[in-house]
């Protein structure tokens, strides 16, 4: 491991720790410090075993072997609470709420003020909770049920949760993989303003340009190992995606060729639905990949979700390859080869106690085994065949994908709809938590359903995103489609711009 | 339309006996000019469902309450609760344990007690050659009055002649597969057994079952209980060897007449005794002739 | 009046129209119906029946069940507990050992608070077995509840020895489910306003209300039901949270067991057996969700007094008990679902 | 040897379970004489197939995550319309429309249960358990609580004959379970059945037709009802309608011993053969032994808790 110069003595120290899984060896001697007042990066491919070390740092796992030094004194969590205890907070990658309880409920859920005789003290917690809300401009109210927020919502809610703890450590895993920009805004100006009030800050991110926008260090973690650890100012983004994947990747955009074809895949004209959508009409021809931006809660994955017949549409025009779609349904649209690949993983996408090949299948299962009777050769090479193109690290893809790194069951997502052969696909945030080698092959692979003919719809609050795989951009706005952008000469300025409401469109 | 109306509670609204009893007395108001309402707790013999049932006929206000209590000292509250409101009580089958006699009208029925003693005295005479009786009782429910009740008379019977011995008993639930279940483990467990006992007809038929599909039939004698049709044509195909008919649609008509005649201001006696005899292949036929009547 | 505080007015109102669970609906058309068609329905004294038969059955039982639905289990050895409990409690206060016979002589009084407190540690005792199994393991409720009910119907049985036990003269204890404060006369019979089983079902839930409105425990209950990993994430001692939902489960159970026992003065092993079910089915009319996390102890309550007034009101109109029966499952099925139904509308 | 764990852990749980059975067996060897006898370990075999029967079918609703409480009803109430048909001619053809009719009224109670889980979005708890109220009211309502008995020797054959020595009721389970098993495993609507169970939004997002899926189940754990219910009828030579009060508890007892998970989506429908044979040899074990009818109940209650015990002490809660 290098030695970076540190103005001052490390806060916390962890040294040589292992953590191993059945058959994964996830943590394998990692030492790594943190100061005060730093914010320290923590970046990765995916399964690299970033969210396990948070996990051992916060008390969900314990260590096999390896020390943990907080202030000098050697420290051992058997628990969440002793974390919290020891002033360390975290925000877990995957959400971490209790749906039927309020927003203060769920910030404070373990910790309730309570007047001298034990009684819930309801206005204090209300009042404490908005307080906190309100310093993160969310304009969420304190007393609402969380089941009643969106994800980006609900990411605030975890932020606003870690920073209740006001502690002296706050680990971030992914806090901005649902956010768009205006939240992550806001986000940054937190992380500042802890900043100088001397909290140190562990940041794990996939999106390496908000690397240099707060980050102090940064340590790449290969298969469960320090590659290294660097000063920011001094790391050069391309040094960081080698060490992180060991080989260079192209980040400029890597649709140069037109393979737009003149027949339509989807075709949507005045579609409403009771709640957000108002008049919405886009089209993608087959060849195409389109893009939708927007803000969180501007109706892309109402739409996404209303075209595939996941929510009811109240009125509207929805062809597949010029064939009207009268009521859809997911079953119809799967027979009429148009797939959908949903933006929460763990809830719309897998069955996490399944095997890894089983869910593979699921979406392909009446094509793939016509006459009703599966084949398990079939299943097995198949699930092989995805394993090795969009590089899923497992020892066996008969394990639970329960058992998988955050980014390698989006990968197990993106498998199952590639596996139905769909002639046009949905991806809503396809490269959610997937970490820069993963994502520039998910490109590619986009970029290749493409050439192939198929027709794609790409949701994503990835600007870069977009910008680099997309032929065309409808931006969305409360429910409407402020502007389209015929081809993919936009700056993301301008984007932002339709989509925060700046320009009348 | 009818003269009086009257709540009937039963100790519970499924097994074959009661519907027996309660078809019997609806019959028999309609043709006296009494209305008969059938409130028998669901499913199980459950105690304080009869007591809720005598408060609801209390606020119905009906002329009277015939009831055979799952529990004889458990409802005693709820008589003197229907005593208070001027309701008189009708017991049938099985006594209440009231405080006061005077407090029930009539007692229709002979007690499952004697009854039990009746039918085992009458099995050992039937096996009057043998020096040695290997006795097996299925039992009905051992948290029920009724089955207390019968044992006790059963075991009163086995008291008196030593040379009976309890081979082994288990609770057969008052149902035919269990009691075919726990027969089958017998005739393993056994090899000489000379009497089952079975507190009720459909137990004895389930038993009857085991021991024809073990091909044992012959080695042993079996008795039913209640006079069921069921029962007593099993006794007519020489199935079972005899069943003590509680003559339950004679307790169900006895009672509701018991009620006519209390009512229209007549005197009443306060035991009423109806069946209690042991139905054996002789005398079965009159019984289901009488039945099917 | 200015239409714009006509209009909040009107909100306030679609408020409370929401607030208001859809069952407060459906239990007073209930009412209305069987007083349509019996006219000794809605009185006074029916009334009070209908609310006696309630808190001495299934209504204290479905506060039981209730809590333990919330934290997503099901509690079905509430039916044994009861046995059990009014087992005990008959047992010490017949129970001929000179020391008992002693105190029974001398201090009557006495007797009766041992036999509450033997019936209710009896209750806490086994839901503390629920309770210490279901949190220290995995096996799911309904096998832990089932096993523990059958041990208490085992126990009952020994306890009981063969019969049923009988208690006499003692009105004191008799009072606990038979007797009632504030009597007036109505007629021949005299009507007591304040039964003593109501004051304590109603006691018991305004304890519990307060329980799981305000303090920790109440939140954390609703926590697990929510999303136990997410509750053990943020610290909470899961462990310890779902053991007290059984353990106090066992001990509210444990009252019907004394009501019981008191009211028909004496004990079966049979009493309160199938009891649970009923429980579960008041919960959930009461509009408990089995996934959990839901309704509360107010909702709960109205569910049992449905139930409650379906049976008195089938019975009053004279209706046969296997139509009873179809009725009753035929009413669960639709109050539930009008329920979810009508929340759907709401958050969909 | 860390590296095969993984592989053996998801078969740690048949094994012990295994074991569990092997130890309550070869106790009851010892401890009782009458046990290891061929006639009992056929009566055993013979009685486990009809607990096994209903398991299977409850198995089903729990892998999709929900329960089926009504088939104890089901049973009940096919058996009197079978006794109800039979009474009109008394011969093989009344027979054969008395089979037919309660088939077909099992799956009607089947999509009446589905419809409640699926349309009317009621716990399949509750709507189960008011279904089993509808049913079982039917049934007494058909019968006034009267009994149909003497069946034809032809139908008694089903629950009472044997074919080549072994008895029908374990040749109907065995071949239900072989059934039910080829299509969990190797079919496509078993993949959906472990999908819809383990999560219903994402079988729903890969267009998996869940709504169908569901009401399939529930029709066949009341079609898997009333095969048992026509294996019953037949075996007591009766039809009544008290029967099968406890069926459903039972069926769902040996489905968690057999390690079919309330969750959903866990479990395999072999193990819950394992399952139905720890209860009935515990039950025929006490018989044999003589043990109290009131310990019975709650010996029974003990080896139900201990039994799902020994599969999951493995992993046992941590927080
Ligand atoms: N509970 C678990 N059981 C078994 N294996 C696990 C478990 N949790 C994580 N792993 C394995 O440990 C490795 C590290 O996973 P981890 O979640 O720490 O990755 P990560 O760096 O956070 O990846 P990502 O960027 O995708 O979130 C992965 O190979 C994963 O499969
Ligand atoms: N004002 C609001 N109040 C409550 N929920 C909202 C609100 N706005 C949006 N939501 C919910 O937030 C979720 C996210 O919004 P939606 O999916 O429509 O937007 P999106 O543009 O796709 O954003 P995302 O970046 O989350 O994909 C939706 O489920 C929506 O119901
Ligand atoms: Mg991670
Ligand atoms: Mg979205």
């Amino acid at each position: 491991m290098e030695n970076t110069e540190k103005a001052v003595e490390p806060f916390l120290k962890v040294q040589n720790v292992c953590k191993e899984f059945p058959g994964v060896k996830a943590l394998d001697n990692v030492s790594f410090d943190l100061c005060k007042g730093e914010v320290h990066v923590l970046i990765g491919e995916n399964g690299a075993g970033k969210s396990t070390l948070m996990k051992v740092l916060s008390g969900v796992y314990q260590q096999d072997s390896g020390e943990i030094y907080l202030n000098g004194k050697k420290v051992e969590f058997q628990n969440t609470r002793d974390a919290q205890l020891a002033r360390i907070a975290i925000i877990f990658q995957e959400f971490n709420l209790v749906p039927n309880l309020t927003v203060a409920q769920n910030i404070f859920l373990g910790r309730e003020p309570v007047s001298s005789r034990g009684v819930l003290d309801r206005k204090k917690l209300n009042a404490d909770a908005q307080a906190i809300l309100d310093s993160l401009n969310t304009g969420i109210s304190a007393t609402d049920k969380v089941e009643l927020l969106g994800v980006a919502h609900q990411q605030l809610v975890e932020l606003a949760k870690a920073l209740s703890f006001d502690s002296e450590i706050l680990i971030m895993d992914e806090p901005t993989a649902t956010l768009s920009e205006n939240e992550i805004n806001t986000l940054f100006d937190t992380i500042f303003r802890l900043k100088a009030r001397g909290v140190s800050i562990i940041y794990i991110s996939h999106r390496l340009h908000e690397v240099y926008k707060i980050g102090d260090r940064i340590t790449v973690l290969r298969d469960g190992q320090t590659v290294g650890t660097r000063l920011v100012s001094e790391a050069s983004m391309d040094e960081l995606i080698r060490l992180m994947v060991g080989r260079e990747i192209q980040r400029e955009r890597i649709r140069e060729e037109n393979t737009v074809q003149e027949s339509m895949a989807l075709e949507v004209r005045g579609l409403w639905d009771r709640k957000l959508l108002q008049d919405i009409s886009i089209n993608v021809r087959r060849g195409e990949i389109v893009g939708i931006a927007g803000l969180v809660g501007s109706g892309r994955t109402e739409l996404a979700q209303t075209i595939f017949g996941i929510k009811r549409r109240s009125k509207g025009y929805i062809a597949l390859f010029g064939r009207e779609l009268e009521k859809s349904s997911p079953g119809k649209c799967v027979m009429r080869k148009a797939g959908f690949l949903p933006e929460n993983r763990k809830e719309q996408g897998l069955s996490l106690n399944l095997p890894i090949r089983t869910n593979i299948v699921h979406a392909a299962l009446s094509m793939l085994f016509p006459m009703g009777i599966v084949r398990r050769k079939k299943e097995k090479d198949i699930a092989e065949n995805y394993r090795k193109r969009l590089r899923i690290i497992t020892p066996d893809t008969k394990r639970n994908v329960s058992n998988l790194s955050g980014g390698n069951q989006q990968k197990v997502v993106l498998a199952k709809w590639l596996a139905t052969e769909s002639d046009f696909l949905i991806f809503d945030e396809p490269t959610r938590g997937v970490d820069v080698g993963a994502k520039e092959e998910i490109h590619f692979l986009i970029d290749d359903l493409a050439r192939n003919g198929k027709g794609i719809l790409v949701i994503s609050s990835d600007l870069p995103e977009l910008l680099t795989i997309a032929d065309r951009i409808y931006v969305m706005r409360e429910g409407r489609i402020v502007k389209e952008f015929k081809d993919s000469h936009v700056t993301q300025e301008e984007i932002i711009a339709f989509a925060a409401g700046g320009v009348v469109a | 339309a009818a003269e009086y109306e009257v709540t009937l509670i039963l100790k519970d609204n499924t097994s074959a006996g009661w519907r027996y009893l309660a078809s019997a007395a609806i019959a028999a108001g309609e043709k006296i000019g009494v209305k008969v309402t059938e409130n028998s707790p669901l499913e199980t013999q459950n105690a304080d469902e009869q007591y809720n049932a005598m408060l609801d006929a209390i606020e119905k206000q009906v002329d009277a309450i015939c009831i055979a209590p799952v529990d004889s000292a458990g409802i005693v509250p709820a008589i003197e609760k229907a005593l208070e409101a001027g309701i008189p009580v009708f017991t049938t089958n099985t006594r209440a344990f009231v405080k006061n006699p005077e407090d029930i009208v009539t007692f229709v029925g002979v007690g499952n007690e004697k009854g039990g003693y009746d039918i085992a005295q009458y099995m050992f005479g039937k096996l009057s050659d043998l020096e040695k009786i290997n006795l097996i009782i299925i039992d009905g429910n051992r948290t029920g009055q009724t089955t207390l009740d019968r044992i006790a008379g059963i075991e009163a019977a086995i008291a008196e002649d030593d040379r009976v011995v309890l081979l082994d008993s288990q609770e057969g639930k008052f149902s035919r597969a269990n009691a075919q279940e726990i027969m089958e483990s017998f005739l393993v467990k056994y090899s000489e057994i000379d009497l089952v006992i079975a507190l009720n007809d459909e137990m004895a038929i389930g038993a009857y079952n085991a021991i024809s599909a073990a091909g044992r039939e012959g080695e042993m004698l079996i008795s039913g209980f209640d006079g069921a049709p069921e029962g007593l044509q099993a006794v007519l195909d020489g199935q079972i060897s005899a069943t003590l008919n509680q003559d339950l649609p004679g307790q169900g008509s006895g009672v509701i007449e018991a009620v006519k005649a209390y009512l229209d201001g007549e005197s009443v006696e306060s035991w009423i005794k109806v069946g209690g005899d042991v139905c054996t292949p002789e005398n079965a036929a009159e019984f289901l002739a009488k039945l099917k009547k | 009046m200015n239409s714009q505080s006509l209009r909040s007015r009107r909100e306030t109102l679609a408020h409370y129209y929401h607030k208001v669970p859809a069952t407060v609906f459906l239990l007073f058309g209930m009412i209305l119906f069987f007083s349509l068609l019996s006219d000794k329905y809605f009185t006074v004294s029916n009334i009070m029946n209908v609310i006696v038969q309630c808190s001495s059955g299934v209504g204290i039982v479905a506060l039981a069940s209730y809590l333990a639905i919330c934290s997503t289990g099901v509690d079905l050895s509430l039916g044994g507990i009861v046995s059990l409990s009014g087992m005990i409690t008959a047992k010490i206060l017949t129970w001929d050992i000179p020391l008992f016979s002693q105190i029974r002589n001398n201090n009557p009084v006495f007797l009766l608070l041992i036999a509450v407190t033997a019936a209710i540690a009896a209750g806490a005792a086994i839901g503390s077995m629920n309770g210490l199994i279901l949190a220290r393991t995995k096996i799911p409720s309904f096998i832990v509840t089932l096993g523990m009910y059958k041990i208490c119907e085992t126990f009952s049985r020994v306890i009981a020895g063969g019969t049923t036990i009988r208690i006499n003269g003692l009105p004191l204890f008799e009072f606990i489910g038979n007797g009632s404060l504030l009597n007036v006369q109505i007629g021949r019979r005299s009507i007591g306003l304040l039964p003593i089983s109501m004051i304590i079902m109603l006691l018991l839930y305004i304890f519990f209300s307060f329980v799981m409105k305000k303090t920790r425990f109440g939140t954390y209950v609703y926590a697990i039901g929510g999303n136990n990993e997410s509750a053990a994430l943020s610290g909470i001692n899961t462990v310890l949270t779902r053991y007290r939902v059984f353990l106090y489960g066992g001990m509210i159970a444990a009252f019907t067991g004394i009501i019981f026992t008191s009211r028909l003065t004496s004990a079966s092993a049979q009493n309160g057996l199938g009891l649970e079910f009923d429980g579960i089915a008041a919960a959930v009319v009461g509009g408990a969700a089995m996934s959990g996390g839901r309704s509360t102890p107010g909702r709960t309550l109205i569910g049992a007094l449905i139930i409650s007034v379906m049976k008195n009101g089938f019975n009053m109109i004279g209706m046969s008990n296997s139509i009873q029966m179809i009725a009753i499952g035929c009413v669960l099925i639709a109050v539930v679902s009008v329920d979810t139904l009508r929340n759907r509308r709401r958050f969909v | 040897m860390k590296k095969y764990w993984g592989l053996l852990k998801p078969r740690l749980d048949t094994l012990s379970r295994l074991t569990a059975l092997a130890i309550i067996f070869l106790s009851l060897v010892i401890v009782s004489p009458s046990f290891a006898s061929a006639a009992n370990i056929i009566n055993v075999l013979r009685i486990t197939s009809l607990t096994l029967m209903m398991a299977i079918g409850v198995a089903l609703c729990m892998l999709v995550g929900g329960i089926d409480l009504s088939i104890g009803a089901t049973i009940a109430l096919t058996s009197i319309l079978f006794g109800k048909f039979f009474q009109v001619g008394q011969s093989t053809a009344s027979m054969i429309m008395g089979i037919t009719g309660m088939l077909a009224v099992s799956i009607l109670i089947g999509l009446v249960n589905g419809f409640c889980i699926v349309f009317l979005h009621l716990p399949p708890f509750l709507a189960t358990f008011g279904v089993q109220q509808i049913v079982r009211g039917l049934a007494y309502l058909l019968t006034s609580g009267l009994v149909y008995s003497n069946f034809t020797e032809d139908f008694r054959f089903i629950g009472g004959g044997q074919l080549f020595g072994i008895p029908m009721p374990i040749i109907i389970a065995v071949i239900l379970l072989l059934i039910i098993s080829f299509t969990l495993n190797k079919t496509t609507f078993g993949y959906r059945v472990y999908a819809v169970g383990s999560n219903r939004e994402s079988a729903r997002y890969s267009g998996i037709p869940v709504n169908k899926t569901l009401i399939t189940t529930y029709v066949l754990s009341s079609l898997i009802a009333g095969i048992a219910g026509i294996v019953y009828t037949s075996r007591l030579n009766a039809a009544e309608p008290t029967i099968g009060a406890e069926f459903a508890q039972t069926a769902i007892a040996a489905a968690a011993i057999g390690g079919i998970s309330f969750r959903g989506g866990n479990g395999n429908v072999l193990g819950v053969v394992i399952g139905a044979l720890i209860l009935t040899l515990v039950s025929n074990g006490m018989t044999l032994l003589g043990v109290d009818s009131n310990w019975q109940v709650g010996i029974s209650g003990v080896v139900i808790i201990l039994s799902v015990l020994v599969d999951r002490n493995a992993s046992v809660r941590k927080t």
